[in-house]
């Protein structure tokens, strides 16, 4: 069933009889071509993209709880594109071009929101690496813009221009990122994916990996056997404790990352604000709440929570930067577990078990990768090629020193 | 959290700085170690979720690394040692 | 004798002192310190000089010497900081070395540090909005590191809710000081 | 107006009447009261708006569970959105406005959107607003924003300031009703170290709300006495007025204390709030239960309350919403809100009981088997439509409608750490389950256990379990113990808009669409609704949707679920979460030992890190920067200048085995350094990458003092450590850090040795032969003082570091002005050591940014292969030394005039200008007085074989292309003939 306005004042008219649900409710068949494990928003997007792009025709999204309930459904919402290293940027641009067409090729409201989104910079230092990473973005091909003190100041003057302990000295703007209601890009995918024939089984965990003489035919869940001739993993923080039933270590550590929701507030804050000198980021939702967050706790945690220092440490960053926020209240905390690479940047490739693919060590960068992950996802599945903007997310540069490390900071997870 | 010091008892856990698994005291042999062992100790982890061997060190206190045994499901901690003590116990 | 002039931590020519609500908080610029670490093997050897040196055994984890001349504080496993008045002993750290010989490390400490002494009733009150220790609990002798305001500092017990000692990272003095006379300000 | 709704008794201080204003009128109300209580007094019913449909609201609740009384309370800069006016403590000149309306409350334009709820359905949005594209941004987006919302921020600073702080106990108590009070009296008698936290301004809970005795007290005199017992007590702290937020890992839980919110504003000083982290060793949760609501149609009505929200008002506050009301129950608990009201003098209209067999009374009319099916009246109640047992129907006049569908026990904090509760039939509801947070035990009528007695028996039992209390235990005063008679009824059958989330406005009708369209698990029910996302978070609501979606699905509720319960408890300002780590306290400072002396110099400071260092020393008649700057460089290599350099990171390393140590992490020879020597030192991470630089000084044959960079002082303290105790565990080694010890000042220039021989004491050569270049010693300066001496010069010229004890730096730095006066002697600033390193081809932190190796630094020969050190092994590996792979060099534009920018991208003169082509990029730039000509730093694919080559230098970003030739790194001496002279 299509969505439009005309269908909403067609069944408002008729007492909403007419809306069927979203999806179905498959039972799993007993052999798909592609099995995705994992409905998040990198699962269903895979799906998508196999079913609309890669004609892909018999696949199957396992989910072991509802769909959308991992990071997709607890994260701070933000798309952009204004990374620095070659292996990133082309695949971030990607993605943001996707967001731009996703509701139409969704036909579902996502609320894509190219608001903007502004780095700070905050010394000499700053400046010379944002100057960088601008002059990456714009050179393959994304939007950037440098912005001196007085034109942050002139966008938002309640920023602290006072009396900052590191004062403002300007920003790295991206205006084509924003961000996207994270429930929405759930649904979307899902609904389009089921559309095209994907079955979506949630409550399905998967339990093993049934591998014969190194080759993948299927997994074992908690609804039985299913058979594939393909399998592909994306199923985020849960990434070592899936691929562990493969005997796979990974280069990979979970951590939980807070994220911070305050109350319904009438529009203040137009775009995205990232503090250079501390740990806080925000947007304002279309709903009104102040969305926020900073940093990961920094231990390995499957908890899905997190504690007080980090909440003061980012409100602290908060309360330094934007003063004016001190009154408003935060609402909900929530934790969210982030597969922490050891570079800091994904992994999107075969493993070394024919028919079972991986897609995971997003850190806390996921959800605006979400389409472009889904998209070379599915082209790896569907191809067994690499799409050309994800060949470096290869399980093998660590071994071979091509290491992506955006913050320079090493094999360390909890510091990227 | 609170993490139990082996010498100084319940500490708060924002006095310590975390650093990651307790695998990283098994630094290999550069006589015999290839490049898999160099590859396997400075980028794979078994990342459990369960108990979990890290080593935390205690920046705002006394400056030991302790390694610590936490469950990554409960955060509930199960055992504290001063990581030399372990350091030295595996060199034996 | 030299010609150069000290100033203090907090940068005046005297230590700075402030009163409020019954409470003093004292810069206390006469501290000489130095760290005392026992040599690998030597600890025991370490552990009788100092003895001799301080005229009592080096204080166990988490405590303090509050003695006379000399006085000690716990700082890490086999690692003290000693401390003594400035102007009788500006050399300390050469005086443990010539106690300790090779059965210890050594390192000036006197100018790593600020020190503030904070006396009168009502100290608790204040000292719970700075740092995470159970201070309500803390007897004379009792001696820890812990972080006030991202600083690391040794808060050291002398008399319940009547005395403490706050050692803090020198550079960052006016910060601790700034800090310190907050919370005064506010709990009293 | 007068307070027309106010009633005999409760417990406010009519001795102290207050003035109030809300949205501009006037009011009086007493101390003691809250808005909402003085309010209702002064018979305003109606106090806010809906968030979607704009509906009028007045008070559902008594308490912080409120989703419809929120107000914006005070004005200008402390301007508070979203304010619980039945939490909001009255005080005289209080200030208070309606929100989320326009232009009036009692006139809201955008009411009209409840014309066309039918269209705003649950997720309406998702299915529209796609075409045309662009239009969302422009169009749709902006009109949703504006409507959206509720109270508005001043946009200006928060005026207050809060405070932080850190409590231990052993037993912390959650709660100051009944339980709480009786686990407080048990454990405080017992002599353990109790905390009693309670959210409220008056401890006692429902005590203070309901009419019956304990042991022949009122209940609120009992709570009185036991408050005055427990005040009385050393070993007990009273903490009203404050919210316990989250229970967090290991026995902490977060609270909130309003130290000024019933103030006009904080005093002078004072905190606004203080967040305290309290550490207990055992916990007793005794949060009590709240009230829950029937949905029927317009259920929404101002007037529309819950039953027991009614008995508080009237009990508590002496106030009514009404003088004739009506109760809708299901259970027993209604009909004692009927006979409190009527023995303050309220009529009751009718007691509208669910159950067919509800008893029935003589003081007032009891319609059993019946339902209210809606209500009627535009901004507050005035009739009641009753569907009566016999079908038939009959409408009640009344003001107002208390609702009473059972009580939900308040489960949240034993729920932070993901335990679920358990379904208790006899109350159909949840009550804690699952695993609790460490130490915690439940009391009263969060167990579920909802009678007066069963609170003191439980809340007794619970300290004495905690405690480990031995022997008989005192018998609890005797109190009402009555049973919960109750028949589960969540919604009238039939209804579609019958509220559940009233602030939300998510109606019955939208659990259903949900449930139609296939939003069937509890997380998608709320997402897709937005049920219990409002800033009650659904305290009131989400049981009542969660029965219907239950309903729908054929399931029981537990089989349903239940959503998780997250901190905070209750909304907290994020100001409090600040505390006073803002402005200017964001961060420590740290200040070097020659700050005064810069200042008065009218030196520019820069943040490095957490430290202020001077970037440069203006001097009279000079405008712009680059005057100063250029001058210190210029002066420095004629004659001579002075740096403070005590930031630069300084680690003491001791021991037999510190010689094999330092050979261990650092990536060349250390073994071999002679005493009285200096030597460079590279320092890798374990993964092969650059970590850090900086020297190592060889003082005596086991004593090394090494420096480290600024930036890295701390982690490459954390980083020697961690192979200290980790990998070199039998190695003799001490650390310490001495950084702050010393007052270390660079002495450069060809006239430096001539200074620095006139601080130096007489019997310390320090000519060329006696102290050559990397020559290191402990000396004396100024008549005895002891000091360090390096000579070491990171600005290519002859110079030293000079070292005297932080205290002395002060007067060593003047000194060394006045005694260098006759050479012309100049400070600089870190602009011009930043300009003297460039020309000197230095890596700093430009080029250490945590991805270049020794190789692109060309170091690459420093990495010995002759010994295992840290990061050796994998920086072999082939991605780290590609044929290609950058290399640093120099650059100088072709017209020396033209700027060169720091993040500019290199690419081939004549080859296409994109990522695909890069050649590298611009690390570091700057003026070189010596060369005359802005210089640069670059990492270059192959850039060692490519001098001379010409490139263009790209910088889209600010808009700069130019042509620059590819020069040696070392722009100024570079066969170092200087330092060594």
């Amino acid at each position: 069933m299509r969505y439009s306005g005309f269908r909403i004042i067609k069944e408002a008219l008729t007492g909403h009889r007419g809306w069927g649900p979203a999806w179905r409710e498959p039972e799993p068949k007993a052999h798909y071509d592609i099995i995705v494990i994992g409905g998040g928003g990198h699962g269903l997007a895979t799906a998508h993209y196999l079913a609309s792009v890669y004609q892909q025709k018999s696949v199957a999204v396992l989910e072991k709880g509802w769909i959308g309930g991992g990071n997709v459904g607890r994260n701070t919402t933000i798309i952009r594109s204004n990374y620095l290293l070659d292996g990133n940027e082309p695949f971030y641009e990607f993605s943001l071009k996707l967001w731009e067409g996703l509701e139409q090729d969704l036909n579902y409201n996502a609320m894509v929101s190219q608001r903007g989104i502004i780095n700070l910079i905050h010394s000499d230092a700053q400046r010379d690496a944002f100057t960088r990473r601008g002059n990456a973005m714009i050179l393959n091909g994304a939007d950037a813009e440098l912005l001196d003190e007085a034109a942050v100041r002139r966008e938002y003057p309640y920023l602290n221009f006072r009396d900052a302990r590191f004062p403002i000295k300007g920003g790295l703007a991206q205006r084509r990122g924003g961000t996207v209601r994270h429930d929405a890009v759930a649904w979307g995918f899902a609904r389009a994916a089921d559309s095209r024939g994907v079955d979506i089984i949630q409550n399905c965990e998967v339990t093993g990996f049934r591998i014969q003489d190194g080759t993948c035919t299927g997994v074992e869940t908690s609804r039985g056997f299913i058979g594939a001739t393909k399998v592909g993993c994306a199923v985020a923080g849960s990434s070592g404790r899936l691929m562990a039933h493969a005997d796979m270590r990974l280069p990979i550590e979970s951590h939980v990352l807070q994220a911070f929701v305050s109350e319904g507030l009438k529009p203040i804050l137009p775009g995205v604000i990232t503090f250079g000198a501390g740990h806080f980021y925000v947007s304002q939702s279309d709903k009104g709440g102040l969305v926020f967050g900073g940093d990961i706790d920094g231990y390995n945690s499957y908890a899905q929570r997190g504690n007080l220092p980090v909440v003061e440490d980012v409100c602290e960053g908060g309360m330094a930067i934007m003063p004016m926020i001190g009154r408003a209240r935060l609402l909900r905390m929530w934790g969210g577990i982030m597969d922490m690479s050891m570079d800091g940047s994904p992994i999107i490739d075969r493993t070394h078990i024919d028919g079972l693919y991986f897609n995971g060590g997003w850190c806390y960068g996921g959800f605006k990768a979400t389409p472009a992950s889904g998209y070379t996802f599915a082209h790896l599945l569907a191809t067994d090629t690499p799409h050309h903007v994800a060949t470096a997310y290869r399980f093998d540069r660590f071994r071979t020193g091509h290491m992506i490390d955006e913050k320079g900071v090493g094999n360390q997870p909890n510091l990227h | 959290m609170i993490i139990h010091h082996p010498l100084l008892g319940p500490r708060d856990a924002s006095e310590f700085v975390y650093l990651g698994a307790a695998t990283l005291l098994d630094r290999p042999d550069p006589q015999t170690a290839t490049p898999d062992d160099w590859h396997a100790y400075a980028y794979l982890r078994d990342n459990p979720a369960g108990p979990h061997r890290e080593l935390w060190f205690h920046e705002g206190g006394d400056r030991s690394w302790l390694v610590v045994t936490r469950d990554t499901t409960t955060h509930e901690i199960t055992d504290v040692a001063l990581a030399r003590d372990v350091a030295l116990e595996r060199r034996k | 004798m030299h010609d150069l002039t000290a100033i203090t931590a907090l940068g005046g020519a005297e230590a700075r002192v402030d009163r409020h609500g019954g409470v003093t908080l004292a810069e206390n610029s006469d501290l000489a310190l130095s760290s005392v670490a026992a040599r690998l093997g030597q600890e025991e050897t370490c552990a009788e000089n100092l003895t001799r040196l301080l005229g009592a055994a080096p204080p166990a984890p988490g405590k303090a010497l509050l003695s006379d001349p000399l006085s000690a504080v716990w700082m890490g496993p086999d690692q003290w900081m000693i401390g003594a008045d400035y102007q009788a002993h500006e050399t300390l750290a050469q005086t443990c070395k010539d106690v300790l010989k090779s059965s210890a490390s050594v390192t000036e400490q006197s100018d790593a540090w600020v020190c503030f002494d904070l006396s009168g009733a009502g100290i608790q009150m204040v000292m719970e909005l700075l740092c995470n220790i159970d201070h309500r609990r803390m007897e004379p002798g009792d001696a820890t590191r812990t972080s006030i305001h991202h600083l690391g500092c040794f808060v050291v017990c002398g008399e319940p809710d009547a005395f403490v000692r706050i050692l803090g990272p020198r550079a960052s003095a006016g910060s601790l000081h700034h800090a310190l006379l907050t919370a005064m300000h506010s709990a009293l | 107006m007068t307070q027309i709704n106010r009633l005999q008794g409760g417990q406010i201080n009519r001795d102290r009447p207050l003035k109030f204003m809300f949205d501009g009128k006037f009011y009086q109300g007493f101390e003691g009261d809250t808005l909402a209580s003085a309010l209702l007094a002064n018979n305003v019913r109606l106090m806010g708006r809906s968030f979607k449909y704009h509906r009028p609201r007045g008070p559902l609740t008594a308490g912080s569970e409120e989703p419809n009384a929120i107000v914006e309370l005070r004005g200008g800069a402390r301007r508070e959105p979203n304010t619980r006016a039945t939490t909001a403590e009255l005080y005289d000149g209080l200030v208070a406005h309606s929100q989320n309306r326009w232009p009036s409350l009692a006139f809201d334009a955008m009411a009209i959107n409840d014309r066309f709820s039918n269209f705003l359905t649950a997720g309406f949005y998702y299915k529209t607003f796609m075409w045309p594209k662009a239009f969302w941004e422009k169009l749709y987006e902006p009109i949703i924003r504006r409507a959206a919302g509720l109270g508005a921020l001043s946009g200006r600073e928060d005026p207050d300031v809060y405070d932080k702080g850190f409590r231990h106990c052993d037993l912390l108590i959650i709660g100051a009703g009944p339980a709480g009070l009786m686990a407080a009296l048990t454990a405080g008698r017992a002599g353990a170290d109790v905390i009693l936290a309670d959210e409220d301004f008056r401890m006692g809970g429902r005590l203070n709300a309901e009419t019956f005795e304990i042991s022949g007290q009122s209940g609120a005199d009992w709570a009185a006495s036991a408050v005055a017992e427990l005040s009385s007590l050393p070993n007990v702290r009273l903490m009203p007025r404050t919210t316990i937020i989250g229970a967090f890992d290991h026995g902490i839980y977060g609270a909130v204390e309003r130290i000024s919110d019933h103030l006009h504003m904080p005093d002078a000083d004072k905190p606004r709030q203080i967040l305290w982290r309290i550490t207990t060793r055992q916990t007793i949760l005794c949060a009590g239960a709240t009230e829950r609501p029937i949905a029927f149609d317009n259920n929404d009505r101002p007037g529309v309350m819950l039953a027991s929200a009614l008995r508080t008002y009237a009990n508590r506050f002496a106030a009514t919403p009404a003088k004739r009301i009506a109760i809708f129950t299901n259970n027993d608990d209604g009909h004692r809100t009927a006979r409190d009201l009527q023995a303050c003098g309220v009529q009751i209209a009718a007691v509208v009981d669910t159950r067919p067999d509800a008893a029935l009374s003589t003081d007032y009319q009891v319609l059993r088997g019946a339902q209210v099916i809606d209500t009627k009246g535009r901004l507050g109640l005035t009739f009641a439509e009753v569907k009566l047992a016999d079908g038939s129907e009959r409408t009640l006049e009344c003001g107002a409608l208390g609702v009473s569908g059972g009580w939900n026990p308040n489960v949240h904090l034993t729920c932070h750490q993901r335990g679920r509760p358990a379904w208790q039939d006899d109350i159909a509801a949840f009550v804690p389950g699952g695993i609790l947070p460490m130490g915690m035990r439940v009391a009263g009528a969060a167990t579920g256990a909802l009678s007066t007695h069963q609170a003191l028996v439980t809340g007794k039992e619970a300290a004495r379990k905690a405690l480990g209390l031995k022997g008989r235990a005192p018998k609890v005063a005797d109190a009402e113990d009555m049973p919960v008679n109750m028949t589960p009824f969540w919604y009238v059958k039939g209804t579609t808009r019958g509220w559940l989330d009233q602030q939300n406005d998510v109606t019955v009708k939208d659990v259903k669409l949900s449930h139609q369209e296939g939003f069937r698990s509890v997380e998608h029910l709320k997402r897709y609704t937005t049920l219990g996302m409002a800033t009650d978070q659904g305290k009131t609501s989400n049981m009542g949707g969660l029965a219907i979606m239950a309903e729908l699905a054929g399931k029981s509720i537990p089989e349903t679920g239940t959503t998780i319960f997250r901190p905070p408890y209750t909304p907290v300002p994020i100001g409090t979460f600040g505390g006073r780590m803002r402005g200017t306290e964001f961060h420590p400072t740290r200040l070097t030992p020659s700050h005064n002396w810069a200042k008065e110099q009218g030196a520019v400071f820069v943040e490095v890190g957490n430290w202020l260092r001077a970037q440069w020393f203006p001097r009279p008649g000079e405008t712009h920067w680059r005057q100063s700057v250029d001058r210190e460089v210029r002066q420095t290599r004629a004659s001579v200048g002075v740096c403070d350099c005590t930031t630069l990171g300084k680690i003491d390393v001791q021991g037999t085995d510190a010689a094999r140590f330092l050979n261990f992490v650092y990536a060349n020879g250390m073994a071999k350094l002679p005493v009285g020597k200096t030597r460079y030192g590279l320092m890798l991470r374990e993964d092969g990458i650059v970590m850090d630089d900086g020297t190592a000084a060889r003082l005596e044959e086991d004593h090394f003092v090494v420096t480290t960079t600024t930036a890295n002082a701390g982690k490459v303290y954390q980083h020697m450590e961690f192979v200290r105790q980790c990998l070199m565990p039998d190695a003799d080694v001490q650390l310490i850090s001495t950084t702050e010890a010393w007052a270390q000042y660079a002495v450069a220039g060809p006239n430096s040795r001539k200074l620095l021989e006139k601080i130096v004491d007489a019997d310390h050569d320090i000519s060329n032969d006696a102290f050559p270049f990397m020559a290191c010693a402990n000396i004396t300066v100024c008549g005895g003082l002891r000091a360090r001496l390096f000579r070491i010069s990171f600005s290519g010229e002859l110079a030293f570091e000079i070292a005297v004890p932080s205290r002395y730096g002060d007067s060593l730095m003047r000194k060394l002005m006045q005694q260098g006066e006759e050479f012309g002697v100049t400070p600089y600033g870190t602009e011009a050591l930043g300009v003297m390193r460039i020309e000197k081809g230095h890596a700093a932190g430009n080029e250490l940014n945590g991805t270049t190796t020794a190789l692109n630094l060309g170091l690459g020969r420093m990495v010995s292969t002759a010994k295992d050190t840290i990061g050796a092994a994998l920086s072999r590996r082939p991605g780290l030394n590609e044929a290609d792979a950058l290399k640093l060099v120099g650059l100088k534009p072709l017209d020396p005039e033209t700027k060169i920018t720091a993040g500019g991208h290199l690419m081939r003169a004549d080859g296409p200008v994109d990522a695909a082509h890069d050649q590298g990029y611009v690390t570091s730039a700057a003026f070189s007085p010596a060369m005359n000509s802005m210089i640069g730093l670059a990492l270059l694919k192959q850039g060692d074989e490519r001098l001379g080559e010409t490139l263009r230098l790209v910088s889209p970003l600010t808009d700069l292309t130019i042509s620059v030739e590819v020069v040696s790194a070392h722009f100024v001496d570079p066969k170092g003939e200087r330092l060594r002279a």
